[in-house]
């Protein structure tokens, strides 16, 4: 039923009404819950009264239908990949992917392990990067600064990128994940 | 209180071969068919009744895997560790998971990571650390982890690297006198 | 008629801002003891307009889509039954319509209806919220039901509107000191009923995330937000009108809501969750026996 | 057939906790089938963090592996330091400045202090009192400040190294965690009155999550778990390593054997941090910092094999390192104290246990995924 | 359950009039600590390019390219490492080993970006925000010594002993201390660069810290045939560019040739098949000049086939190097042990023949090609009053037939001119024969051309340093001979280069001595080359002007060594004989 249809394309809203729909998002990202990897461990203090991320309308969501952005906070396990993908697919759009520290743009530390990839956005359609290993809580403010700018300008647009080379994106999937069983679609 | 445990090994299993010895530490090497009377030993009469650790070493080189329990004496803080070597062909180790319940998860990861099989453990093969691994297991020393990588996850872009070495020798023309070229052959 | 729908729109427009301000409030007041800056106070209108306006939007079929209708009528249904301003019959809109037995059901039918939804959406977590939460809700009713009706039987009369006229004679006239042990019963099940901590065994992130709206996303979960705004804000003047007096100035009741709202907030930050059965039991004997004491009292 | 009752589909649920779960300690998940709420059998499942370290460590170079072994545990990364540096000294026989061994000292209680901050704080925020949550990690934070400054980095610390530490501590260091130290304390028994004198608090640790003092021996139970069950064992205590010997302190133990217990250890373990941190600063000898070592890329470290162990937050953390006399490692198997606390203590505790307290439960152990996995 | 339990949590609420915690991080900065690992800089220009970063780095973050406006030089590769922030993960290992000390982290920790393909930059070269950054990770290379460590001290003998006898003045490593040695080598090849024979200085390190000493050997012999001599008396140029110089000591490259041939009794049973004459190609070469450039040019030349006659003045092979050399710098039992390698490799030796124009135009008729090694046979006039004098003496001839070598000091007061290895070696071979030595020099000290170690070991062996010295005449006394000289201070150069020394003041200061040896230099002597061949060749101030195969111009003539401009040492000589044979091979090609 609704995980089976493929995806319709996203059309063109209003000018002005976009603009302020898009000033709202900015200001309001909420991210899914799901310590990917090590970079979680900064999102605490992040999260917390030392950085506070909520100053800026970032807020933690427990589940992934209600966030909008997916924090992959470092290296992916393929059995992790797995589940992100599940996870990026049940977020609604518009989403957004903030990738941290060396491990998802080239690999980072662990560039030789036979149990984590290497370049996430043959995956997943990433935003915006941070660098570090990992990324200090700072850094991280201002990955989501740069986000905010992306989405204010209307340039955020990973997840469209996302759907209209899904086929890509699920054949690199598969590629890893040689025990597909997630649905085709599962949005 | 070591040399209890020395004394317990002398009598029981004089073929022992003593592998480090400190006044709280004693590890011994025991052969393949003595290795459970060995721990059985240990646990019963020598004080030493907690499994801490059961690891193994891939020595492809002689053909073996060596097993190594790591037992510890909560009473009097000493720790003993048995290896033996078992062949590398077909490995098949007793299992201790009916004497202590956390054996079977010490086990099931060796499973997974050498292929070495524990009779005896119930749950073996449930997947533990890997999600549907098809290829060599990952620890044996036969496995090539960087290769593996570069071939299922790729890398950004391709190394582009000159070894100073090399490139000094090229450009002052290490390998251009008489006998020189020779030798870069060689390399 | 005319007059009456548009005070009834401003009323629910009005009852909606001031729900989401208290929200941003009380988001701000919670960071001050956690030592941080805390979001801008308008946060939750961005929040809500933000998720009215996302592209996609997943549902589980027509009872899902209902959930968030039934708490937005429910809460509408109370917030037109009570008189929002003593003696400014504008805001009475259709407070003669109902007496408090109606408004306790009406109240119960939105989180039922609530339950429905959520529990059509599939979800484990959600499931095993709903039946946490009815089994709750079905124990801080009683001891709210049993103060109503102590309060009602004391004062003669099961309306609303007659129960808030009966305070009117100053500060000593308000049920809570009136009807002290009713009061208390009262005041310990609007925690539950405000899903705050310890009784926040619905919402439970750590343990089933994050209870019924699980499933609920984009434009269905600003539905349930903004019926959880109204809601509260009904609950509120439910409770202002019930105890406190009602309000007899717009700032009165500006007032009066602000600190009832902030007073689960202050409970909550510093309380964390009790168990289901733990809740359960504290709400059946505690609340429950102190209302039971004013209604033997009053019926004697 | 017969169907296990525990997993019978008509009577029980089936329910997967995690990986993308607020309560769940890192990425890891546990499966469970529960009757009610009462939970008739549980599995964990781990491996979403697995990067092959072990395999990686064999294909580095010794001194390489040091980036690379404090990553394994991401809150309290000193500890592999200090146990993989151990490791190799014993095995080249290189000897550490006195200074050093001191500095090591400081450097292990403030990221025990650090890492018990968050786990008592976490305790709180589990059982939905964010405000604890909130101030331990702050707290925590103060104690990163000061791993900033003298080691460079605020998480992955690469500080210890065989032979010694990397850098001396900087000028006034001691004066300044002294005043973190002040700041702490003076706001330690706020999160006191909130946690521990908190009678719903109470109400959801006490008689939860019993660990019974037979298991402890039966599944080679540490650290903050044994000892909250009436165990006095401690590294630190039992087989000295660094200067530990030459500090005064008692083995904290409690004997509530549930949740509670185990949050009074950690409680009492921060002051018992706070202690040696002071001794540790006003004893602190002059010298060196660091021995001098052979050329990185070409350090063979000699033929054998060796168990370390230290005394982490969560308890008794081992390394055993086997060397062939290569310029690598020929085997590196971290023992972290995770790895039975999380898999078959964590698959017992569960059974009986009512869902609200699976989180609670979890956290209390303070399992680690990274060090499990590895 | 106890009230105060309910009660006491409300107290957390204290904490909401107190002061928040949060740092409102992008209005209010806050910079990473002093020693915060941020992002990379590079000082390019300090930075050799010795790719130590790249070795280090567990991650291939950090690759070694060519970069644009950096151009290879004597001891700098011209490659300079690139970051990979793909793979960096920031553990300063990099930094700490940095052989200049010219990477660093800098305390800026903020880089977001949308284009993951721009985490690649050259630090230094590419323009980066936090290129100003004064704070951050620095290396600290006193506390760790990763950078650079001290040599391994070999035993000296102490100066009261040595100067007693002619034994070597330096034990030698023992094999344990030569692998330590050899094996602080970080391979970074930078050294083959600045060696004139360009040795694979980086593989027989290598073999020496692995234990495969023949290896090292037969290496050795790739580039350099008198490995032994090199490793005893070379002015070790690899030494002065090793990367791991610039923080520590560098590596003791010649001592460790040196420990390797030492190993063997015999180098010649070492490469056994290593040395044996290449195939006959039926041609005839003639060295004339058995030095090191003439010894290499026949080694090799052999090697190839080639049918190699050495024809020499003197008695032995070896050449001025080892004649004048005195013995407790190279022991003589040296000599024979390599010259065997050019007799198993076929070398013909034609020992006692005068290089005279007859011999040379002998050779033009009867060889395919000739390679004059003669080197400097004139000692230079020291150009000062009274030099004429039977008492002053070049001490290049004294060395020569040296006491070791059998002849005798007479006096017991010496004075010596100059401040180069021949000066050195005068002046401490005199004070072994008992004599008191002054030692006098126009310059200062750190402007001496003799080895540093030369001058330190001379200056602990009693020798009367006179630096700033200008001479002005000597005069013959009753006793001996007086010299006089004034005093000097150093002055600018107007041309430019080394300051000049200017006599201070009127002031003449003088020493008596018994006998005086001026050291400054030797000078070539051309006359034996017949006209008609000199007419061929390029001559410049009486040296031979080559091209880069060390070809003269003339015929088949080639020439290397001293006889044409260089630097003047034992392992240019080596160069430029390797260069003649491939000059010769592609001649008679």
């Amino acid at each position: 039923m609704y995980c089976n249809q493929p995806p319709e394309k996203p059309g063109n809203k209003k000018e002005l009404l976009e603009k302020i729909t898009n000033m709202a998002r900015a200001n309001s990202l909420w991210v899914t819950a799901y310590g990917t990897g090590c970079g979680s461990i900064e999102l605490r203090p992040l999260g917390t009264s030392r950085f506070d991320m909520e100053r800026f309308g970032i807020a933690m969501r427990p589940t992934p239908r209600q966030a909008d952005v997916l924090i992959i906070s470092g290296y992916l396990a393929t059995k992790t990949l797995k589940r992100v993908i599940r996870v990026y697919e049940q977020i609604q759009d518009p989403k957004y992917i903030i990738a941290l520290g060396s491990c998802t743009i080239n690999g980072g530390m662990y560039f030789d392990s036979y149990n984590t990839l290497n370049v996430l956005d043959k995956y997943l359609p990433v935003d915006v990067y941070v660098m570090g290993c990992m990324p200090r809580p700072e850094a991280i403010i201002d990955g989501f600064s740069l986000l905010m700018q992306k989405i204010k300008d209307g340039r955020a647009h990973g997840w469209k990128h996302y759907k209209e080379n899904l086929d890509y994106y699920r054949e690199n999937q598969k590629k890893i994940i040689t025990d597909w069983d997630l649905p085709d679609y599962n949005w | 209180m070591i040399d209890k445990v020395k004394n317990g090994f002398e009598i029981r299993f004089p073929l022992y071969k003593l592998v480090r010895e400190q006044h709280n530490y004693l590890h011994v090497k025991v052969d393949m068919v003595s290795a459970m009377d060995a721990i059985v030993m240990a646990k019963t009469s020598l004080g030493h009744n907690v499994l801490q650790l059961i690891s193994t070493v891939d020595r492809i080189e002689d053909g073996v895997f060596q097993i190594t329990w790591i037992l510890e004496n909560y009473g009097a803080c000493t720790v003993l560790l048995i290896s033996a070597d078992f062949p590398r062909e077909n490995c098949l180790v007793p299992s201790l998971s009916q004497i202590w319940p956390a054996a079977s998860a010490f086990e099931r990861e060796i499973f997974e990571m050498y292929g070495i099989s524990f009779p005896g453990n119930p749950r073996e093969g449930e997947d533990f650390l890997l999600e549907s691994w098809k290829d060599t297991p990952p620890m044996r020393r036969d496995f090539e982890t960087e290769e593996y990588a570069m071939r299922v996850f790729g890398e950004r872009q391709p190394r582009e690297h000159i070894d100073p070495r090399q490139y000094v020798g090229d450009i002052v023309g290490e390998w251009n006198t008489p006998m020189g070229r020779k030798r870069k052959e060689e390399k | 008629m005319f007059a009456n729908f548009s005070s009834i729109a401003l009323t629910i427009l009005g009852a909606l801002t001031w729900g989401l301000l208290l929200g941003g409030i009380s988001r701000s007041v919670t960071a001050r003891i956690h030592g941080r800056m805390g979001p801008r106070v308008t946060q939750n209108f961005i929040d809500l307009w933000k998720l009215f306006r996302k592209t996609s939007s997943i549902h589980h079929g027509g009872m899902f889509w209902m959930a968030p209708m039934f708490r937005i009528t429910g809460a509408i249904c109370v917030l037109i039954m009570v008189p929002l301003v003593v003696g400014q019959n504008i805001t009475y809109n259709m407070s003669f319509a109902g007496d408090v037995f109606l408004l306790i059901y009406i109240m119960f039918f939105g989180c039922l209806g609530m339950a429905l939804g959520a529990g059509n959406s599939g979800h484990p977590y959600a499931v095993i919220a709903v039946s946490r939460g009815l089994a709750q809700m079905s124990s801080y009713e009683l001891s709210f039901s049993i103060a109503v009706v102590a309060i009602a039987v004391g004062l003669h009369t099961f309306k609303i509107e007659g129960i808030v006229a009966a305070q009117q004679a100053g500060i000593t006239s308000w049920n809570i000191f009136r009807f002290p042990f009713a009061s208390a019963g009262a005041l310990l099940a609007f925690l539950p009923m405000q899903m705050a901590y310890p009784f926040g065994i619905v919402l439970a992130p750590q343990e089933i995330p994050i209870g019924p709206p699980t499933e609920y996303s984009s434009r269905m979960l600003s539905f349930m937000f903004s019926g959880r705004a109204l809601f509260g804000v009904a609950k509120l003047i439910l409770f202002v009108s019930l105890l406190f007096g009602g309000a007899s100035s717009w700032l009165g009741l500006f007032v009066k809501t602000f600190l009832l709202y902030m007073y689960p907030v202050v409970v909550s930050s510093v309380f964390p969750r009790f168990r289901t059965e733990q809740s359960i039991r504290f709400l059946w004997f505690i609340p429950t026996t102190l209302a039971l004491v004013d209604l033997v009292r009053v019926m004697l | 057939m017969g169907v296990n009752p525990a997993t019978d589909p008509k009577k029980t649920t089936h329910l997967f906790f995690g990986p993308q779960h607020p309560g769940v300690t890192g990425n890891m998940s546990v499966e469970m089938w529960f009757d009610g709420d009462q939970i008739t059998k549980a599995i964990t499942h781990v491996g979403y963090l697995h990067r092959g370290f072990e395999k990686l460590m064999e294909k580095r170079l010794w001194i390489q592996n040091f980036p690379l072994v404090c990553r394994i545990c991401v809150p309290e990364p000193d500890i592999n330091e200090e146990c993989y540096a151990m490791a190799i000294e014993e095995l080249t026989g290189i000897e550490v400045p006195e200074r050093a061994k001191w500095i090591r000292t400081l450097v292990l209680e403030l990221a025990r202090l650090a890492v018990n901050l968050m786990a008592f704080g976490g305790q709180g925020g589990t059982l939905g009192l964010g405000t604890a949550a909130m101030w331990g990690i702050t707290f925590r934070d103060f104690v990163l400040d000061l791993f900033e400054e003298l080691t460079g980095a605020r998480i992955y610390h690469i500080y210890i190294q065989p032979g010694g530490v990397r850098r001396d501590l900087p000028q006034g260091f001691g004066g300044r965690v002294e005043k973190v130290l002040e700041k702490i304390e003076k706001r330690l028994p706020e999160l006191d009155r909130l946690v521990l004198n908190n009678a719903i608090f109470k109400l959801r640790t006490q008689n939860v999550g019993v660990v019974k003092p037979e298991w402890i021996e039966e599944y080679g139970l540490v650290g903050p778990v044994a000892r909250g069950s009436g165990s006095v064992r401690d590294v630190r205590k039992d087989a000295p390593y660094e200067i530990y010997s030459k500090l005064e302190f008692d083995v904290v133990t409690e004997s509530g054997n549930d949740i509670f217990a185990r949050v009074m250890v950690r409680r009492r373990e921060m002051d018992l941090s706070i202690s040696l941190i002071r001794q540790i600063l006003s004893k602190m000898p002059q010298g060196p910092v660091a021995t001098k070592l052979p050329n990185l890329t070409e350090w063979r470290v000699p033929a054998g094999e060796v168990y370390s162990r230290v005394e982490s937050s969560r308890g008794e953390y081992g390394y055993y390192v086997v060397s062939d006399g290569s310029l690598k490692p020929r085997r590196v198997h971290v023992r972290g104290p995770s790895y039975v606390h999380a898999v078959p203590l964590l698959e017992r505790m569960l059974v009986g246990a009512n869902i609200a307290d699976v989180s609670n439960i979890m956290v209390s152990l303070t399992t680690c995924p990274p060090e499990i996995e590895r | 359950m106890k009230f105060t339990d309910v009660i006491s949590p409300f107290l957390a609420w204290s904490r909401a009039a107190k002061k928040v915690d949060t740092i409102p991080y992008p209005n209010q900065q806050n910079p990473g600590a002093d020693r915060y690992r941020g992002f990379h800089i590079n000082d390019t220009s300090k930075c050799i390019g010795c790719g130590r970063c790249e070795t280090i780095c567990e991650n291939k973050a950090i690759d070694m390219v060519k970069v644009e406006g950096v151009d290879p030089a004597k001891g700098d590769s011209g490659l300079r490492p690139v970051v990979d922030y793909g793979r960096c993960c920031w553990c300063a290992l990099c930094i700490d080993v940095c052989s200049t000390g010219s990477l660093a982290f800098t305390n800026s920790y903020s880089w977001v970006t949308e284009n993951p393909d721009t985490c690649r930059y050259t630090p230094g070269v590419d323009q980066k925000p936090w290129d100003n950054q004064e704070k951050g990770f620095r290396q600290n290379n006193d506390v760790l010594g990763w950078a650079g460590s001290p040599r391994e001290q070999m035993e000296i003998e102490t100066p009261e002993k040595r100067i007693e006898n002619f034994d070597e003045v330096v034990k030698g490593y023992t094999i344990d201390q030569a692998m330590e040695e050899a094996a602080r080598c970080i391979q970074c090849g930078l050294c083959i660069s600045a060696c004139p024979a360009h040795m694979h200085i980086p593989d027989y390190l290598k073999a020496i810290a692995e234990g495969r000493f023949v290896d090292a050997v037969k290496l050795f012999y790739d580039n350099n045939p008198l490995p032994e001599m090199c490793g005893k008396v070379c002015t070790r140029q690899c030494e002065t560019v090793c990367a791991m110089g610039y923080q520590g000591e560098s590596i003791a490259i010649r001592w460790l040739k040196r420990f390797a041939c030492e190993q063997f009794e015999s180098l010649a049973d070492v490469l056994a098949l290593d040395a044996q004459p290449g195939e006959p190609n039926g041609k005839k070469v003639a060295v004339v000049g058995a030095g090191p450039s003439g010894l290499s040019a026949a080694y090799y030349l052999s090697r190839k086939g080639y049918e190699v006659h050495v024809y020499d003045r003197l008695e032995k092979g070896g050449g001025v190097s080892w004649y004048a050399i005195p013995e407790y710098r190279l022991p003589a039992d040296g000599i024979s042990k390599q010259m065997e390698v050019f007799e198993q490799a076929g070398v013909i030796f034609n020992y006692g023949k005068d290089v005279t124009k007859e011999l040379l135009t002998d050779l033009e008729n009867r060889f395919d090609a000739v390679y004059l090694a003669v080197g400097l046979q004139k000692p230079s006039d020291a150009r000062i009053e009274g030099e004429d004098i039977s008492e002053v003496k070049p001490a290049f001839d004294f060395l020569m037939n040296a006491p070791d070598k059998g002849q005798k000091l007479t006096g017991k007061k010496v004075i010596v001119i100059g401040g180069g290895n021949v000066a050195m070696d005068a002046a401490r071979t005199c004070v072994r024969l008992g004599a008191d030595v002054v030692l006098s020099y126009r310059r200062r000290i750190e402007d001496m051309p003799a080895d540093d170690e030369e001058i330190h070991e001379a200056m602990e062996e009693t020798i009367d340093f006179r630096p700033k010295t200008i001479p002005i005449r000597i005069e013959r006394t009753e006793s001996g001979i007086r010299y006089l000289y004034h005093e000097a201070k150093m002055v600018d150069n107007p041309k430019g280069g080394r300051p000049l020394p200017k006599p201070k003041d009127d002031v003449e200061h003088a020493v008596d001595a018994d006998i005086l040896f001026s050291a400054i230099g030797q000078t070539s002597d051309i006359e034996f080359i017949p006209e008609s061949m000199q007419k061929g060749m390029k001559l410049k101030w009486g040296r031979i002007i080559v091209n880069e195969s060390q070809y003269t111009g003339y015929k088949n003539f080639f020439a290397g060594g001293d006889i044409t401009p260089g630097e003047g040492d034992a392992i240019t000589a080596i160069a430029d004989g390797l260069r003649a044979v491939q000059g010769i091979i592609d001649r008679l090609r």
